[in-house]
């Protein structure tokens, strides 16, 4: 029988969208919807006198114009902490500023008028009276003694702080025959997704109903997140994710917005609909890393890594953003230091700091392209320093294929990874010899060519040890229902969530394998509250491993369910029957009644059946990872690079990945994501960069200024895969969203730096901008010159 | 951002002097001034409309003049609110330094701009800033040049 | 004031009243029902708002309706219902060439264009005709692969050579 | 981001242009492409009472040949400069010039009149017009008149376009056989605005250069002729040391602005480079 796990199925949902068929919460009208619109503070940091809504609130079209004393009444604060974050400190946030604007774009008034143009005409008559005081915008300084405060609620600029080290890493130093260092500066980027953030509260006053149009990732996060902070029965919020036009980790937040939108619903008792104009995305969706990194690293003689030691300062905005915190990924960014590598000491530093800007947050790869970056930027030195090659030195220290399971110096527990099989396929995919061979002859003519590579590791179907351990109620579990309809097709209801990468496909995919059909008659129904059953949703790559096994799991219970039907309809043991081809067939793979005449029996006639007999046939199941606290997957990538020395532009040429996710159940979709991601990770290593002045201002926030990675500027990018799938799981899957993301920085910033080697030039500061490239190359020149 | 530069103006430093203090000269100065009421001798109520381009927009705000060393040197600095756009502010050290006919101004400034203005100006925001500082002062020495010179130049 | 706007939508004729500040992006949305026509940036920087009009891609959010007198507009619905984009649709179906599908309008509009110019388009020719076309998801590869594939089928379909001949 | 409210009016001629812009006291705004000003517009930057669509008006369209000069009307679109054989043979740089301008939605509704009146300093088409030494036809109530290219470009996002005053056409010299042109632009990515360009040409007989014509965009307020590199080419062979020259005297003609984001002495850098290289590769008409 043909098994549709591993199978490059097509997406069936795309083909509505290739029609113009989508469903976008911002293509959604009710019946008496107000469009809201927000003022915003124009400054990083001050008090506010006087907010005057007089002129405004005579516009035409207005509805009604809020501010915060009657706004923030209905909805109770959120606070950005995790209890397993020990000392983590975040000030409570609420939707409308009370008296002090804490960055550029924080809301301070919400219009609502009959259209958004109404909307619009009304706020820029709102009169603010807001008085500047100096924001905080160097998270380094801010944690000076005596800095002033960028959030006045909170006890200092210190989010959070935490040390992670192993016993002997002053003596793994002291006794290294090589010490190579790095200063590292990540800059700070945003999601960018094409379809902004989009939200229609709809509160029904006559059932006391709430039902939120919401373009995210996490319906059930958000469902828990209505009922509590505005008061509502659980039961009473249904919470709606229809077609999300990207989301990638920043979808998942409670933003001012969307808690404004449904507050104001409330109050009303009318539908209202906010979706962020790109302007305002910039000032409101979370931004990303902002991370200054100290690395060093220590080796033996022979090139052996002996120990890492990082300090990482993460700047996070005025608040910490809930509920995952902005403390999450400067963890994940000290614990996935030298991931790949055996080492054995490490000591990370982590510091959190205030800042007056946007909140930054969980975005796609969660720490892993600074952790990544670092860790290689370091190896690709030790490479230098010992004068082994960058293949050669990584072949020395990656972990061994059979050297599993193994426990890094941070304390991350691996079952098992590919790291060698990677690397060799890489060597094969790249020939290394080849590409110097072709640099050394171009370098003559003038042409600088490099290429880096990086290996990382990914962490992905996290359990509750990602949050729920802190406290939050994000759900660790997911679920599905299965159910076969009467003419034998099969429709599952699961709590994961589709944003275009194809979960429903692969859902179809496992569960067609469990019941012997083909995925055609497998229809999936995800992101709506009221018809999935709860669940953590897509996020942190859960999508294939975990819900991918829920599925898997409750397709099986299904199947046994008809298997024992089956087996008092034609007279024969369960035990000896199995599914295949939409039928259900005997150990001699003849068929024996199809699963329609198991339908039509169940539903129309079961009084035909024997008494006592289950005749439901649906089934829920629920799943929880179990086993290891998280699946890592692994994988390496390779990029080249030509550097225009006299201009400071990178063309990049191509990008290697070659990726471990485990079991594939969807190839195409699976290098498809690689692809994404790969982008995602080489958007902020070349372009994508929020840039504030020393103001707190945002100085490039639109999609002319802030540059995201287009066709012209991204290579074409070949993926291999080696495949180790996890014990952990019948399905054997993890996740492989981040993967393309984590690493391509990184690989492409090493190849920059080859490329760059002749003049003794080094990039350490992302994006890697021609100015950037220009002042290392002077530098190099000075250095040289002026020794 | 910073901005420094020097003009020489064909006037005495005492008359320069005054003339930075005098509400009609200042109004005359400011690039798209409006209205500029005094509040005291040193402090202005400023409407300003400025457009550059595909940007139009009118700022209520202030202007003042402090850290005075008379007939030396002082601080002029304004801002000001253009609503929905943002806000303009910025303040220029004025040193007055006597010179053979007349006098050299020398100014050190430092402006910056909020809000939509900041985060979608930032590719002219240089050139607009000494577009405008450059438009000032040229201003100023207009107003200090006596008008036959003027004619004749 | 609203002003009697007469325009050809997807072949049909339509007359609208409508605001003198109505984009033709919000007028096909909303006045139109025609939601595959996205708003990614509404300045003309991302490419989710293409539509033909008189068959030449333009950016719906930075056109007026008013400005669309006398013109026709085709969108996406339309393209969809005359087939005339359905092998370019299939190849961007079977190379993934989407994931969230909000840029996918835009894509589609620049690649029928750009093949109605140049048949036989090389990946670069591709690249740069795509190069006001924002894609958050895909890494635009497979784009450039289904635009590629799509020129390949049309270029062996013996009456688009004969039409290439004339 | 939608627009605020306004009046739309279109203008079937010039008469009436005009009549309905002084009739708005100067609040209004002339629509070609509406590329400039819907944008801005939207975002708020500006409210202008009225728009006045010129886009109907006979005189302002169509490219032709006439009296030793290549006349383009201003509401040739950009996708058309770029496709136009006239403009090919007599204007290179702006066939050239127009696949830098943008992205090819923009270019079917962006039109070059619309880009020459907004007079944007990192923008193609002004650089490739005074390097062309062109003339911009301006016609008003009072008249008709030709204004040198030279000319017209006054200071930031300002023209010698007189309130009301419509920019009808851009008036070309024919180029004598022996000329050679040379545009590029270094952008971050493929059409954005420019970080630098270069339009340039020169009439190069006998291994000679003369009559050289350089301009820059996205160094300045306006686009910037750089006349001490014209003169470091008249006279001298195109040489590598006649380029060095030109490149080592853009200074006298260049003074960037302030910019947080790149600083004026690398734009002079990437100037002297991007100079370099056009000149190097200037081509006669193909």
């Amino acid at each position: 029988m043909t098994m549709h796990i591993g199978q490059a199925a097509r997406r069936e949902n795309a083909r509505r969208h290739l029609a113009g068929r989508g469903r976008f919460v911002s293509d959604l009208a009710l019946p008496r919807m107000l469009h809201a619109v927000f003022v915003r503070s124009p400054m990083a940091r001050g008090r506010i006198f006087e907010i005057d809504t007089s002129e405004a609130s005579a516009c035409p079209g207005v509805v009604r114009i809020f501010t915060a004393a009657e706004l923030n009444a209905r909805c109770t604060p959120w606070i950005g902490t995790l209890g397993h974050f020990a000392g983590m400190q975040s000030p409570p946030m609420n939707i409308l500023a009370e008296d002090e604007v804490l960055w550029t774009g924080h809301p301070v008034a919400m219009v609502l008028a009959r259209s958004r143009a109404e909307a619009e005409d009304a706020a820029e008559l709102v009169m603010l009276d807001i008085e500047d005081a100096e924001p905080v915008t160097d998270g380094a300084a801010a944690l000076r003694p005596g800095a002033p405060l960028a959030n006045p609620a909170a006890r200092d600029n210190l989010c959070y702080e935490a040390v992670l080290e192993t016993a002997d890493v002053d003596a793994a130093f002291a006794g290294a025959a090589h010490v190579v260092e790095a200063s590292m500066t990540f800059g700070r980027h945003t999601a960018v997704t094409l379809e902004p953030r989009a939200v229609i509260a709809d509160f029904d006053a006559s059932s006391g109903a709430l039902t939120v149009h919401h373009g995210t990732q996490t319906p059930y996060q958000f469902q828990d997140v209505y009922s509590r902070h505005f008061g509502l029965p659980e039961g009473k919020v249904r919470v709606i994710a229809p077609d999300v036009g990207g989301s990638f980790g920043m979808k998942l937040h409670v933003y001012n917005e969307e808690m404004g939108a449904v507050a104001a619903s409330l109050i009303l008792g009318r539908p209202v609909r906010y979706v962020a104009d790109r302007l305002e995305s910039f000032l409101s969706d979370i931004h990303a890393r902002d991370h200054i990194v100290q690395g060093r690293m220590a080796l033996d003689a022979e090139g052996t890594i002996l120990a890492m030691e990082v300090n990482d300062l993460t700047q996070v905005g005025a608040i910490s953003a809930y509920p995952r915190t902005s403390a999450a990924e400067g963890n994940q960014v000290i614990r996935l230091m030298g991931a790949p590598y055996r080492m054995s000491d490490y000591r990370g530093r982590l510091s959190v700091a205030f800042q007056n800007k946007v909140q930054t947050s969980q975005y796609r790869a969660v720490g892993h392209p600074i952790a990544c970056a670092v860790t290689e930027a370091l190896v690709e030195r030790a490479a230098e320093a010992t004068g082994l090659d960058p293949f050669e030195i990584r072949a020395r220290n990656l972990i061994a294929d059979d050297a599993y399971p193994h426990v890094s110096a941070t304390g991350y527990q691996f079952e098992k990874l590919s790291h060698q099989a990677c690397l060799a396929k890489l060597h094969e995919m790249m020939e290394p010899d080849a590409l110097r061979a072709e640099h050394a002859s171009l370098r003559k003519q003038g042409i600088y060519r490099g290429f880096g590579i990086a290996s990382f590791v990914e962490i992905t179907n996290p359990g509750a040890a990602f949050y729920g351990v802190g406290g939050a109620r994000i759900s660790a579990q997911d679920g599905a229902v299965v159910r076969m309809m009467p003419s034998g097709d099969i429709h599952c209801a699961i709590s994961v969530t589709e944003q275009g990468q194809g979960t429903e496909t692969i859902i179809a995919q496992v569960v067609a394998d469990q019941l012997g059909v083909t995925p055609e008659r497998v229809s999936v129904t995800t992101g709506d509250t009221a018809t999935t059953p709860s669940g953590g949703a897509t996020w942190a790559c859960r999508g294939a491993g975990i819900g991918g096994e829920t599925a898997l799991r409750a397709g099986r219970r299904l199947r046994d369910r008809i298997l024992t039907l089956a087996g008092a309809l034609v007279q024969a043991d369960p035990a000896s029957l199995r599914l295949e081809n939409g039928a259900v067939v005997d150990a001699t793979g003849a068929a024996r009644i199809t699963l329609e005449e198991i339908g039509r029996i169940a539903t129309y006639r079961p009084d035909t059946l024997p008494d006592g007999i289950d005749h439901s046939l649906t089934v829920a199941h629920h799943f929880a990872p179990t086993g290891y606290p998280f699946d890592f997957t692994n994988g390496i990538q390779g990029s080249l690079v030509e550097v225009d020395v006299e201009t400071g532009l990178v063309r990049i040429l191509k990008h290697w990945v070659v990726e471990d996710c485990g079991r594939i159940i969807n190839p195409l979709l699976v290098d498809e994501q690689i692809r994404g991601g790969v982008v995602q990770g080489l958007g902020p290593a070349f372009f994508e960069e929020c840039q504030y002045d020393a103001d707190g201002q945002l100085t490039n926030g639109s999609l002319a200024d802030y540059l995201v990675p287009m066709a012209c500027e991204m290579p074409d990018i070949e993926i291999a895969h080696i495949e180790t799938p996890t014990g952990d799981t019948i399905l054997g899957a993890k996740g492989v969203g981040e993967a393309g993301t984590a690493a391509a920085g990184a690989a492409a910033m090493n190849a920059v730096n080859d490329a760059l080697r002749p003049f003794g030039a080094r990039l350490t500061q992302t994006p890697m901008t021609p100015l950037r490239i220009l002042d290392a190359l002077d530098a190099a020149r000075e250095e040289r010159t002026d020794p | 951002m910073k901005l420094d530069g020097e003009q020489f103006l064909n006037a005495d430093p005492q008359t320069v002097w005054t003339a930075l203090f005098d509400r009609d000269v200042l109004a005359g100065a400011i690039p798209g001034c409006e209205s500029l009421d005094q509040l005291s001798a040193t402090e202005f109520a400023a409407v300003v409309k400025l457009k550059i381009g595909p940007v139009s927009a009118r700022f209520k705000g202030d202007v003042e003049l402090s850290d005075i060393v008379p007939g030396q040197s002082c601080t002029l600095s304004g801002k000001g609110s253009g609503g929905i756009a943002g806000f303009a502010k910025g303040a220029a050290q004025v040193t007055l330094t006597p010179e053979a006919g007349g006098t050299r101004l020398c100014y050190d400034a430092d402006v910056a701009v909020g809000g939509k203005l900041a985060s979608l100006g930032n590719r002219l925001i240089g050139a607009t800033a000494q577009k405008l500082t450059d438009a000032f002062f040229a201003n100023l020495s207009d107003a200090l040049t006596p008008p036959e010179e003027a004619r004749s130049a | 004031m609203k002003h009697l706007l007469t325009t050809t939508v997807n072949g049909e004729q339509v007359q609208e009243a409508v605001s003198p500040r109505t984009s033709l992006a919000d007028f096909l949305r909303e006045d139109m029902g025609l939601t595959g026509t996205h708003l990614g940036c509404e300045m003309g920087a991302c490419g989710a708002c293409l539509v033909l009009m008189d068959g030449a891609p333009v950016h719906a959010c930075l056109v007026l309706a008013v400005q669309a007198e006398g013109c026709t507009v085709e969108t996406i619905e339309g393209l969809t219902e005359t087939g005339a984009a359905a092998d370019l649709q299939a190849r961007f179906h079977d190379r993934n060439a989407l994931q969230c599908g909000y840029c996918t309008n835009g894509m589609l509009m620049s690649a029928q264009a750009l093949l109605a110019a140049n048949p036989d388009p090389s990946r670069d020719e591709i690249r740069d005709a795509l190069s006001g076309n924002y894609c958050r998801c895909t890494g635009y590869e497979a784009i450039v692969d289904a635009i590629a594939a799509t020129a390949s089928d049309r270029a062996a379909l013996p009456e688009t050579k004969a039409e290439a001949a004339e | 981001m939608k627009l605020p409210s306004f009046e739309y009016l279109r203008a079937r001629s010039m008469e009436e242009a005009w009549a309905l812009h002084s009739e708005a006291g100067g609040d209004a705004v002339y629509l070609s492409g509406g590329h400039s000003v819907v944008p801005s517009m939207a975002l708020r930057l500006q409210a202008p009472s009225r728009l006045i669509d010129i886009s109907q008006i006979a005189e302002l369209r169509g490219v032709s040949l006439a009296d030793g000069t290549l006349r383009i009307g201003a509401m040739t679109r950009h996708a058309e400069v770029l496709a136009d054989p006239l403009i090919a043979r007599h204007a290179p740089l702006l066939s050239q010039a127009a696949p830098h301008v943008a992205h090819p939605a923009i270019r079917n509704r962006g039109t070059i009149g619309g880009n020459l009146a907004l007079a944007d300093p990192a923008s193609e088409f002004p650089a490739a017009v005074l390097a062309l030494r062109a003339e911009i036809e301006a016609t008003g109530p009072e008249g008709r008149r030709l204004i040198a290219a030279d000319d017209f470009f006054l200071d930031l996002y300002e023209t010698a376009l007189a309130p009301g005053e419509l920019l009808t056409a851009i008036h070309v010299p024919l180029p004598p056989e022996s000329r050679l042109f040379g545009f590029d632009e270094i952008a971050r990515r493929r059409g954005d605005y420019a970080m630098v360009g270069v339009a340039a040409q020169a009439d190069v007989a006998g291994g000679v250069i003369a009559d050289a014509s350089v301009t820059l965009f996205s160094v300045g307020f306006t686009p910037v002729r750089a006349k001490a590199a014209e003169q470091a080419l008249d006279g001298a062979p195109l040489s590598p040391e006649s380029i060095a020259r030109a490149q080592a005297a853009l200074a006298q003609n260049l003074d960037p602005p302030e910019d947080p984001g790149f600083p004026p002495e690398r734009r002079l850098q990437l100037a002297r480079v991007l100079l370099g290289r056009v000149l190097s590769r200037m081509e006669p008409v193909k």
